[in-house]
């Protein structure tokens, strides 16, 4: 399997092939509807991250040693986005996770999304997940 | 005297301004008013030539600040027709207005189980200040509801006024669902029972003319930066009557008058509710922007501001995907809608790629949401810069954005 | 680093300005400081470009005016070393800081019979805020006293303090006496007993470095504009474990988390403490006038303006005709004096007239006037960008305005 | 006696001469000296018209339907600018001084001193001379 810096690079490749937002938008469009649906009994408050403009639930889940991602959204756009934070951060070890410098997402435009002003939750919903992955490693250290 | 739309924008270097390669659309005016070149100017002028703390000083710069600060407030005063100049603090916003109020209100007037009225469509600004006043002293808060359409169910606050009620404060047009409120009437039926009543007018004042004698409230409310003026500086107007009554709410320098440490004195009104170094730059560019309002002529503002709203309206059910929120027959060219089936973060963000600035959430009034069960809404707000084209450039994008969304 | 005065000079516009004909001479920084360019550009490009209301917006402009608004928070944070930019609260100024504080950490801590201590110098906006609350309270106002010198009795701050001690609020650098306090010290005392301590450092930003962790203070205030930046602007830093437990100030927009009329709930630190629409322009330009600081270095302004003052103190000395107040060995670039036998309110129309800008009277701060049973002083107060020369005509003035007037 | 215009005029008059502000001030102070000593018993704090930076105390008595006026300052420049108000004012009915248009102050110059940044008293006396005014004037229309 690729490594978090090379799926970054996939992505950031795969984004420079359009010529506008409309097309990237449209890319994340699709992205959201790859999206594995979450399963319902987490589209909980309890896994909710709180967001002013659109909702985002996320679960994590350990299975050998690595951290598996499942996340869903009110919003198309937010969902895509999640789309690529789970394509590059799930499946990993909490340490990959914690190291991750997450750069795809200023190379291909998106940072705005993660600034205080989008309160969509993304920005929150990437200190949760390394929020689980300090928290799965802290654990598996002790066992 | 015309409206000169042409001219008009480009006294507002902003609007000149690109996104994303494309020609901004502000529609973004009920959160904050882009400034007109004679605001920026006097500003600029200040900074450059003639900056001095006021009040305290005596030589030229200082003379010269104090000067134009106290004619400063004296447009104010013109401008809302205030009896008095000295009705007129100066302070750093709307919000600050409020909370300054509600505390020299509060200590005075309401202790436990007192009551404040205000209504389902108030701005945060507007609720918050008073429910901490009431978990302070015990007191209570009751509402004015509105209808589906956005109209407020005035006709209620006669029974909610109880021997109890110490104050009601009412927004004069809705941040969110662009209603003009009946205001003149409430003050009236407030009044009818010796109760005095505050008017939010963060949104009113750039919009119409507003006329405290005329309305004989007792208390009215509003910031500079939403009526093409600076930030960090608003207004709290107060009959004298009432501000010779209430105790000050920050100490500090300029509003004393004697101080020791056994006891201290107050300085008279308007001075006593500024303590410190007031933003006098603020209150300068403030006075600038209702100069510039005035040059402009509030009424053709308003006149031209109601024709964008009706277009837009008109626009905006055309497109037969759009709901609106708040119908209220009288109503400020604010148009709060979703795109059926299109969440709004979506549409605000496709919004602002093609360039146009439009706000998204519960702009501030998350009770007006609670009431429609709806998380928020996209809220266009026009103001007097604003064109019919721009218009027509959102609709058509609201079509773009609802095929791709949906 | 060497200090080019002519190049500063350059740098702050207004001082090329004539008064009455004559060259402005600008010893009236203790009130407030000139601007420099970089800080007029910054706002006058906010109100050109770029402005937005911030936090609440998803369009381009909102979301650079936001990111500048809490670069400029993270600035403010590095340049007093605070550890995290979330304790760096944005208020209306050093006055509406310590109200906020009085305010929100009286309602907490404080009741009847508690008791907080500042000292006999302070400025009225260190004093008042907290009589306000003590009344409020009924709890108790305790001085520490400074003798004639203008040296605070630090050592008498250990008898003061009492288990009923709550808090002590110091003037770092006195804005009438110069005097530079011994904070740090203060500050073990006080915390040897587990009492807060907040620093007043509105005079002392300006003109040496001020590391909150070295100094270990719980609370510390300035503002805006006497640090070469805007009007209507200021800080008050509180340590985290402070703030998080400190209720809110103001209710309004941006500091709430879920409004409902039963109950409310707010925000994180520190957009709790920050209602409605900030003054972001007026951050903004703050966060640009500390960058002005840092490419000066504070350590040369220190240097720079510790010569001047000693410069003056020796040539007002030299006069034979002048009464120095405060005479502190650790002093800053503020000279509070009276010319003998010449009342200051002559002094003052005098010097204005011959281009001086000088503030006369009691500098906000009425209880050290009392301590030497003076109606006021004459105050110079000087900046980076002061001279030398600017002092020797002073002085030569000081024997014109003697001679005219005796 | 010329009437409050005519006053006026010759003082205004009298400042053209004036090349420089530390002349003016110089014949402030002159006049300062000729300023009659207000009597003893007035220069307490009943008279005192509070003022942040000098202290300004006045009498006003009541003679054959005139208002005649007393004061003294503990500035120099101050007192010069009393003597120039009393010489206006002083030994007037109340209605000449009630409707008192007091142009001379801005034409010489001194307009500066009644800002509200002058916290000299210069203007609370101005409203104080006036209050008395009125109040004399109800009198007299009471008798
Ligand atoms: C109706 C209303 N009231 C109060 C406010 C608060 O104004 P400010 O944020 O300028 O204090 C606003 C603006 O957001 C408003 O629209
Ligand atoms: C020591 C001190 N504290 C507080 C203040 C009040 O500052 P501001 O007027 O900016 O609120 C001042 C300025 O006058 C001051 O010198």
């Amino acid at each position: 399997m690729t490594n978090i810096q090379e799926v970054q690079r996939e992505i950031v490749n795969e984004f420079t092939l359009f010529d506008d937002w409309m097309e990237r938008y449209n890319y994340l469009i699709e992205l959201s509807k790859d999206l594995p649906v979450i399963d319902a009994k987490y589209k909980k408050n309890d896994y909710l991250i709180r967001g002013c403009q659109s909702k985002v639930w996320l679960n994590a889940e350990y299975k050998d040693h690595k951290i598996i991602l499942t996340a869903d959204s009110d919003a198309i756009i937010t969902k895509g986005i999640i789309a690529l934070l789970i394509r590059v951060l799930s499946n990993r070890t909490p340490q990959e996770i914690i190291n991750a410098d997450l750069k795809f997402i200023d190379e291909i435009g998106l940072k705005q999304n993660l600034s205080p002003t989008r309160a969509n939750g993304l920005l929150s919903m990437i200190k949760q997940i390394k929020l689980y992955a300090i928290a799965y490693d802290a654990k598996e250290k002790k066992n | 005297m015309s409206f000169d739309i042409d001219k008009i924008r480009n006294d507002f270097p902003v609007l000149g301004e690109k996104v994303y390669n494309k020609q901004l659309i502000y529609f973004d005016n009920g959160a904050t008013t882009q400034k007109p070149s004679p605001v920026i100017e006097i500003i600029n002028k200040y900074h450059s030539k003639l900056n001095s703390s006021i009040h305290r000083g005596v030589h030229f710069l200082s003379d010269q600040a104090t000067n134009d600060y106290e004619d400063a407030r004296k447009k104010v005063a013109e401008f809302i027709n205030a009896e008095k100049s000295s009705e007129i603090i100066f302070t750093s916003g709307s919000t600050g207005s409020i909370n300054m109020l509600a505390f020299s209100f509060g200590e005075k007037f309401v202790s436990e189980g007192d009551e404040i009225i205000i209504t389902e469509m108030e701005h945060h600004a507007n609720i918050v200040p008073w429910q901490m006043l009431c978990e302070r002293k015990k007191a209570k808060l009751k509402i004015i509801p509105f209808n589906d359409e956005g109209i407020l169910q005035t006709e209620s606050l006669s029974t909610l006024i109880t021997e109890k009620t110490k104050l009601v404060s009412v927004i004069h047009i809705s941040n969110t669902l662009g209603t003009i409120n009946p205001i003149k009437n409430i003050i009236e039926i407030a009044h009818r029972q010796s109760i005095p009543v505050m008017i939010d007018a963060a949104q009113s004042i750039q919009h119409l003319s507003v006329d405290v004698q005329e309305l004989d409230c007792d208390f009215l409310v509003f910031s500079g930066h939403k009526a093409y003026g600076p930030t960090g500086i608003g207004i709290l107007y107060g009959k004298e009557k009432w501000l010779e009554n209430l105790p000050p709410y920050q100490g500090g320098g300029d509003m004393v008058d004697i101080v020791t440490f056994e006891n201290t004195t107050y300085n008279e009104v308007p001075f006593k509710f500024e303590a410190g170094t007031t933003n006098y730059i603020g209150a300068i560019g403030m006075a600038e922007a209702l100069r510039y309002i005035e040059s402009i002529g509030l009424e053709n503002i308003g006149k031209y501001e109601t024709e964008l709203m009706h277009y837009a309206t008109k626009k905006l059910k055309e497109t037969g995907i759009v709901t609106i929120y708040g119908n209220a027959p009288e109503k400020a060219s604010i148009l709060s809608f979703l795109i059926d089936g299109v969440h709004m973060a979506d549409a605000g963000m496709m919004f602002d790629k093609l360039g146009i600035a439009v706000r998204v959430g519960t702009h501030c009034a998350q009770t007006v949401m609670q009431h429609f069960n709806i998380d928020g809404t996209v809220r266009a707000s026009m103001s007097m810069y604003n064109t019919k084209e721009e218009i027509d450039y959102l609709c058509q994008t609201i079509h773009q954005v609802k095929a791709m969304l949906s």
